[in-house]
């Protein structure tokens, strides 16, 4: 593998990382901003396990194995949280949840 | 390769998760009546147990006098039993005792998940604080936050309960994932997970911009856990939402750990280049210099308790940094034993919040209410021992002496002028200047009465419990003995006895901080 | 060094007992019972204090009495009391002017529903204000010092359902913190540079310490002291603070806690002394309060306010003093205040009560008929401070202002005599407007209809009645001490303060200051400039506010062509008198309120508004918080990559 | 080789535009597994068959089809589930602005970096085999965390779901 492709790959990642961040703050739907955040942390294990290959060694594995494990149960417990939120709402959308403030 | 003797060394951990296995089992075993109580009768008695076993390890393993040199470090290194992890283990323990024992006021039947959840995130707290291993840090993170998103929806039916945990659990994501992504740039820059690794390339290794990058974004996340502005957002929302011996739980534990794991990491990853070693701490004192401004801007009006001490814990996070601006092993102390006097002022400021929910009846409108300060007013009148906990805890907020809060100041300014951080000394004058303002407003109001009520009560003479609280030295034990006995009257005595727990402490560590301090200092293993 | 004497933990311990007892039995105990132990309590304090002070005579002259209450177990920190010279001094008048006031206070309050809580207060505010001075290092001051702020918070807002007394307190309290994170900042640097927070260790040794670390410390200090001490700028709260009631105004806001700061300057005055702008720091803020608190003093209208910017101009004369190294003066001149001061506020309290709660001087008059006590010992008072001998202010003032001239501060000196001239000016203008002249036609029109003040309206003392003995007898005391405290200062026969007060302040002095001017001629010139400016004043001012005036307006012109006929009065309205109000009316209306109480509106009108944005931001919008939190992390981790 | 890792980086980057900008839910979620197999296809490129499996299975598989339950139990009632005006005023902007700004100071920060070349792997790098002996040798308390997490989300969803009240 080239030297230049880590690069890219690193391009890649930040991007997709970057792409996620900006969904989390343009949309208004819960469902499509726990999707973007999942984005921000695919990038992550991407970038793992672009340095796993790089350093050839396996702590980005395992490290990007926590990813899924750890973004499953969080992704568990966001969905539990919005459907609890939302179901009994018109529209699913963040700006009407501000009972909190000041 | 892990053996059996790596397991014998976190046995406080292991006894913790059996504890909250436990729990659940109980529930399932025990008839539905007495379910609640034994459910927190084993929690409690499960966190003495637990506490007990890490003392236990404490002082056989790593005797008091040289413990600053020694710690264990159980799995490879993924552990790092030192003194900073078994101090604030302790403090964390200690915190979760306190919200158990607040606990017992929460009405909700399905205790056993509740209280099991609490659990597990005191055991992700203990972990984040003793582990030098970045994998570790990050499931034990999502450990406690996982946790703690639940506990602040606890409250079944309370729309702002949910609210205040969506808010949080959707910002704590981003903030994992930033936390996430600086931990993979760290690994690509220096291919190592453990903090020594990293430790090691910030002495030898060519640091680049991919390292610098890794580091703040590494800030950032354990920024966010700790409330530090401008990543605060999530504090007051969360606190509101959750049930007051969440929101003590998480002021304290979560405080506690993520401030631990964060010095953990400046510690090992600071460039040793003194040029580049103030450009890596400048910004943190940035955020810690804003965070004691808008902590005690932000609390300055508010008329919700639970925002207030929210607000007044995002300037106490930025209090804990004084110290650490020097980077000397002496300055983790002096920021412990800050968070030991925080973990009773704010203990007790939540008990106090619980006594008076439980005054006004106990369901969650009423735990509503009584975090609204309006309610305060005229408290001495009706329950004087309780009046002046609250007074003596909010008077130690403000650094009072001779109370914890003062001293635990005094030691951070110390700290500060040996750091020569002058402009964050300056930031604090201000922000205590700020803050003296609120707690004593706060203070102050339990005392006020409007006239008419003042009179009411001289005429009907000597209210119920006045006369008893008044007899007792320790006004705190009035709340228990007091007040006629009622359905709730065990529940009286466990927020009796967090409440004079805490003013207790306030006390010893104003009157004799040696007991806690010598033992705080020098408790990091030599890089 | 003596330590182990028990008896001083009696003077702070005692009225802490006191406190507890009234607290904890204020609902079930008579008022007799409430304010019989409160007094008894500080009495017994008292006693304790003359105990001290007979052993601690007995000592030899650089011994002192000592005791350890307990020790953080930190080398040099911990708290103890220590008993020495000046420690006593302040004990003395803390606790025996205390004991007046709480006698008074007994009779004054009587009709008030909160008598117990009132005796709480003033009782933890003698035990705070004697651990203040009587505390052996830095540590155990700032305990005292902080518990004094917050009995006076307490105290100033007693009546805390009138809004302007709660506001008052706060403002109090939000000040005396300033000055407190001040001392906490010096004493972290101490402890820095010493190693050690006692008097005993920090201060044989001030001198060693960096020049510049010194003058920083300096400076911190002088920050508490000016905050405690009500001087420019961080007086604000002391007028406001006169919303509490009269017995408190005249303990703690005229007699003992005002003064912390002068004790603070006379006891670490190594450290002043050391630091290279030390002293000159202190002695500037002393004489600018010195001026700046009669120039108000001259405009105001309300009896306690007065009185207040009298405390702070009095106060600014021992500050000053303490600043050219005059300690023993300034510490005599403290006393005789204490005892004059107190005096003229339990007077002022008299007549307030005497005009059911009216305040205003243009509103009263011809009190001396009706009251002929208050107009003795209020008149006796009045010309004790502005310094008439033989009454003690002239001894204690005269050696202030005489030390200004030996040590060649000569501007200082004149700015000293100018504040005395008009301190004459606005004590004659304020007795001559209550006691003077014609009564108002309708005594106690303005009715407050509030608790306290107009209490004794319904049944208490009507003018007819005289004063009650609880009243009038510590008035009567103190007044007999502000006239004879001076035989203890008498130039040339007594010098008692300076004999005293010397064993603790030569321990550390170094070989004298160089006198500039031979200490006879100064004294000459000073009695000399002194009564002076104090008779042409009161002579004005008689003149003007006396039993001759007509009404509030001015005086019609024919009648000045009558008595005058050479016009001298116009010459002295066109050269003295209306520059003199106008700059009164200027500093105390326009400077006074918005320039130096509106710098401290102006920052908590700052801090308000800050924290509106801090709210504002906080609006609920979770994607408004990511955005906070993404802003803030874009901006960090470009700063990063930018390195 | 290359062909496909270009391939699938493109894809990806579209997919992950399509997740942020689809209006109807049901489009992010596939937009969503579209990135993440793309991904899996990197991993494999990267010598990390194991993880790139598991990403196939775990997360595009179960994950994915949580939340397609979630969005039809949501959004069964109208197609597009936001509103259409937002009430934030200038957040869409400065929320570009911000990741813009993170975009770029990121983007430097990988461009400057100079980085080793690649070091040279052993045969079943990546592998099961190999990953099995990492975590259960090597990270196996971060194995055992893991499972406490599981548990905790387990127990979250039953106190937060669940209705035990009722049945009682």
């Amino acid at each position: 593998m080239p030297g230049m492709a880590v690069q890219g790959y690193l391009v890649l990642s930040v991007v997709l990382f970057v792409i996620g961040l900006a969904g989390v703050l343009v949309r208004r739907s819960p469902l499509v901003m726990l999707m973007s955040i999942e984005l921000m942390w695919g990038a992550a294990g991407l970038l793992f396990l672009t340095f796993a290959r790089l350093w050839a060694g396996m702590e980005g594995h395992i490290f990007s194995f926590l990813i899924i494990v750890v973004g499953a149960a969080e992704a568990a417990i966001g969905l539990a949280l919005i459907v609890l939120i939302f179901r009994t709402r018109d529209a699913a959308d963040v700006d009407d949840v501000r009972a909190l403030r000041g | 390769m892990p053996d059996i003797s790596d397991l014998m060394q976190i046995a406080p951990l292991v006894a913790l998760a059996a504890v909250a296995l436990l729990v659940i089992v109980v529930d399932l075993m025990v008839p539905a009546r007495m379910a609640r109580g034994t459910i927190l009768v084993t929690a409690a008695g499960g966190l003495l147990v637990v506490g007990w076993y890490l003392l236990d390890l404490w002082s056989q393993v790593v005797p008091l006098p040289e413990f600053a040199a020694r710690a264990l470090a159980p799995f490879g290194g993924a552990l790092a039993l030192d003194g900073l992890s078994f101090a604030a283990s302790a403090l964390i323990l200690a915190a979760a005792f306190f919200a158990v024992l607040l606990s017992t006021t929460e009405q909700a039947r399905d205790m056993s998940g509740y209280v099991s959840l609490m659990l597990l995130a005191a055991l992700g707290m203990m972990v984040l604080a003793g582990t030098s291993d970045l994998m570790v840090m990050f499931v034990a993170l999502e450990v406690l936050s996982l946790s703690l998103y639940v506990l602040v929806a606890f409250r079944r039916g309370d729309a702002k309960a949910r609210e205040g945990a969506f808010k949080y659990f959707l910002l704590g994501s981003v903030a994992a994932g930033l936390l996430l992504y600086g931990f993979a740039l760290l690994y690509g820059v220096t291919g190592a997970t453990k903090l020594a690794g990293i430790a090691a390339f910030a002495r030898q290794g060519t640091i680049g911009p991919l390292y610098h990058a890794g580091f703040a974004l590494v800030v950032i996340g354990f920024g966010f856990k700790l409330a530090l502005a401008p990543f605060h957002t999530w504090a007051p929302d969360a606190y509101q939402g959750a049930p007051a011996p969440v929101t003590a739980f998480m002021a304290i534990g979560t405080k506690a750990a993520a401030f631990v794991a964060l010095a953990r990491f400046v510690w090992a990853a600071v460039p040793s280049d003194p040029v580049l070693a103030a450009a890596y701490l400048t910004p943190i004192g940035v955020l810690a210099g804003v965070s004691m401004l808008v902590g005690s801007l932000g609390a300055l009006f508010q008329t919700n308790l639970k925002r207030l001490l929210a607000y007044s814990g995002v300037a106490h996070a930025g209090y804990l940094f004084l110290p650490l601006m020097s980077l000397t092993p002496e300055a983790f102390g002096q920021s412990l034993f800050y968070l030991f006097a925080y973990l009773c002022m704010a203990g007790g400021a939540f008990a106090v919040l619980v006594a008076r929910s439980v005054e006004a009846g106990g369901d969650a409108g009423a735990a509503a209410d009584a975090a609204e300060l309006s309610g305060w007013r005229g408290l001495y009148q009706r329950r004087p021992g309780l009046a002046l906990a609250t007074a003596l805890f909010f008077l130690a907020m403000a650094g009072m002496p001779p109370t914890a809060g003062f001293t635990g100041k005094l030691f951070l300014i110390t700290g500060g002028i040996e750091a020569r951080a002058w402009w964050l000394l300056a930031a604090m004058v201000a922000s205590t200047g700020i803050s003296a303002y609120v707690y004593l407003r706060v203070a102050g109001s339990v005392f006020r009465s409007p006239e008419a009520e003042a009179a009411a009560v001289a005429e009907m003479g000597p209210v119920p419990g006045a006369h008893l609280s008044g007899s007792h030295p320790a006004g705190a034990v009035g709340i228990v003995a007091g007040t006629a006995p009622s359905p709730l009257a065990w529940e009286r005595v466990a927020v009796g006895a967090v409440l004079l727990l805490a003013v207790a402490g306030i006390l010893l560590l104003g009157l004799f901080p040696n007991l806690l301090l010598p033992g705080l200092q020098g408790l990091l293993p030599v890089r | 060094m003596e330590n182990g004497y028990w008896v001083l933990a009696l003077i702070p311990g005692l009225p802490l007992v006191g406190a507890a007892a009234n607290a904890a039995f204020r609902r079930r105990w008579g008022k007799p019972a409430l304010a019989g132990t409160a007094s008894a309590m500080v009495a017994m304090a008292f006693v304790a204090t003359l105990a001290s002070l007979v052993r601690y005579l007995g000592l030899e002259s650089h011994d002192a009495l000592s005791l350890t209450l307990w020790s953080w177990g930190v080398p040099g920190v911990g708290l103890g009391l220590l008993g020495d010279a000046v420690s006593l001094w302040f004990a003395l008048v803390v606790t025996g002017v205390g004991l007046l006031i709480h006698i008074y206070a007994a009779a004054y309050m009587s009709d008030d529903p909160d008598y117990g809580r009132f005796f709480a207060e003033l009782n933890y505010f003698i035990f705070a204000m004697s651990l203040l001075v009587l505390a052996d290092g830095f540590l155990g001051m700032l305990v005292g010092w902080a518990n004094v702020g917050l009995a006076s918070y307490l105290l100033i807002g007693f009546w805390n359902e009138r809004p302007a007394a709660a506001a008052a307190s706060r403002k109090a309290f939000w000040v005396n913190t300033v000055g407190e994170v001040g001392l906490i900042l010096a004493m972290a640097i101490l402890w820095n540079q010493f190693g050690s927070l006692r008097f005993a260790d920090v201060l044989p040794q001030a001198g060693l310490a960096q020049p510049e670390i010194l003058n920083w410390v300096a400076l911190l200090l002088l920050v508490g002291a000016v905050a405690k001490s009500a001087q420019l700028p961080l007086h604000v709260w002391l007028p406001d603070a006169m919303q509490g009631p009269t017995p408190v105004s005249a303990l703690i806001h005229a007699a003992t806690m005002v003064t912390a700061g002068v004790y603070l300057a006379v006891r670490a005055f190594p450290i002043f002394e050391a630091a290279p702008w030390g002293l000159t720091a202190v002695a500037a803020v002393g004489a600018a309060s010195a001026l700046f608190g009669a120039i108000v003093a001259v405009g105001q209208n309300d009896i306690k306010r007065v009185l207040a910017f009298s405390t702070m101009s009095q106060v600014g004369y021992m500050i000053l003093g303490a600043g050219v190294g005059a300690y023993s003066a300034a510490l005599f001149h403290f006393m005789t205040h204490a005892f004059f001061k107190a005096a003229l506020f339990l007077g002022a309290g008299i007549v307030i009560h005497h005009f059911h709660g009216e305040q205003d001087i243009r509103r009263m008059g011809g009190l001396g008929k009706q009251l002929p006590f208050a107009y003795w010992t209020f008149l006796l008072g009045t010309l004790a401070l502005i310094g008439l001998p033989p009454l003690s202010g002239f001894f204690s003032k005269d050696e202030i202002v005489v030390e200004l001239l030996v040590t060649g501060h000569t501007g200082l000196w004149a700015v000293a005599v100018a504040a005395a001239a008009l301190t004459a000016f606005y004590m004659t203008r304020l007795f001559c407007l209550v006691f003077t002249g014609d009564a108002p036609a309708k005594p106690g029109a303005k009715h407050r209809g509030q608790k306290g003040t107009t209490g004794h309206a319904a049944g208490g003392h009507d003018s007819g009645h005289g004063v009650p003995a609880l009243e009038s007898v510590p008035v009567l005391i103190l007044t007999v001490l502000s006239v004879g405290a001076g035989v203890l200062w008498i130039p040339g026969i007594t010098a008692v303060p300076e004999h005293f007060l010397g064993r603790v302040i030569e321990q550390y002095a170094g070989a004298g200051h160089a006198a500039a001017m031979d200490t006879g001629l100064a004294k000459t010139v000073t009695v000399a400039a002194l009564m002076g400016v104090a008779l042409l004043a009161m002579a004005l001012a008689v003149r003007l506010y006396g039993p001759a005036r007509q009404g509030a307006g001015p005086q019609p012109r024919w009648q000045s062509v009558l008595t005058n006929g050479l016009y001298l009065d116009d010459l002295y309205r066109a050269v003295i008198v209306r520059p003199l109000l106008a700059s009164a009316a200027y500093v105390g209306g326009v400077i006074d309120p918005h320039v130096v109480d509106g710098a401290v509106n102006g920052v908590a009108r700052l801090a308000g508004t800050l924290a509106v944005g801090v709210r504002r931001l906080q609006a609920g919008y979770v994607r408004r918080y990511a955005l906070i939190l993404m802003g803030g992390t874009a901006l960090i981790v470009l700063y990063f990559v930018m390195l | 080789m290359s062909w496909v890792v270009l391939i699938a980086a493109l894809v990806a980057l579209v997919a992950a535009m399509a997740v942020v900008r689809a209006r109807i839910p049901v489009h992010s979620v596939l937009a969503l597994v579209l990135n993440l197999v793309c991904l899996a296809v990197l991993f494999i490129v990267l010598d990390a068959e194991f993880m790139g499996l598991m990403q196939v299975i775990v997360y595009a598989g179960a994950v994915m089809v949580l939340f397609l339950f979630v969005v039809s139990l949501l959004g069964a009632r109208k197609e597009a589930i936001e509103r259409e005006m937002s009430l934030l005023a200038g957040q869409e902007g400065m929320g570009v602005v911000a990741a813009g700004v993170l975009l770029v100071a990121l983007l430097m920060a990988v461009l400057r970096q100079p980085l080793p070349a690649p070091a040279q792997v052993y045969p079943g790098f990546g592998a099961v085999r190999a990953f099995g002996a990492a975590l259960f040798y090597d990270h196996v308390l971060v194995l055992q965390l893991a499972a406490l997490l599981l548990m905790v989300a387990v127990v979250g969803v039953v106190v937060l779901i669940a209705r035990r009240d009722q049945g009682r």
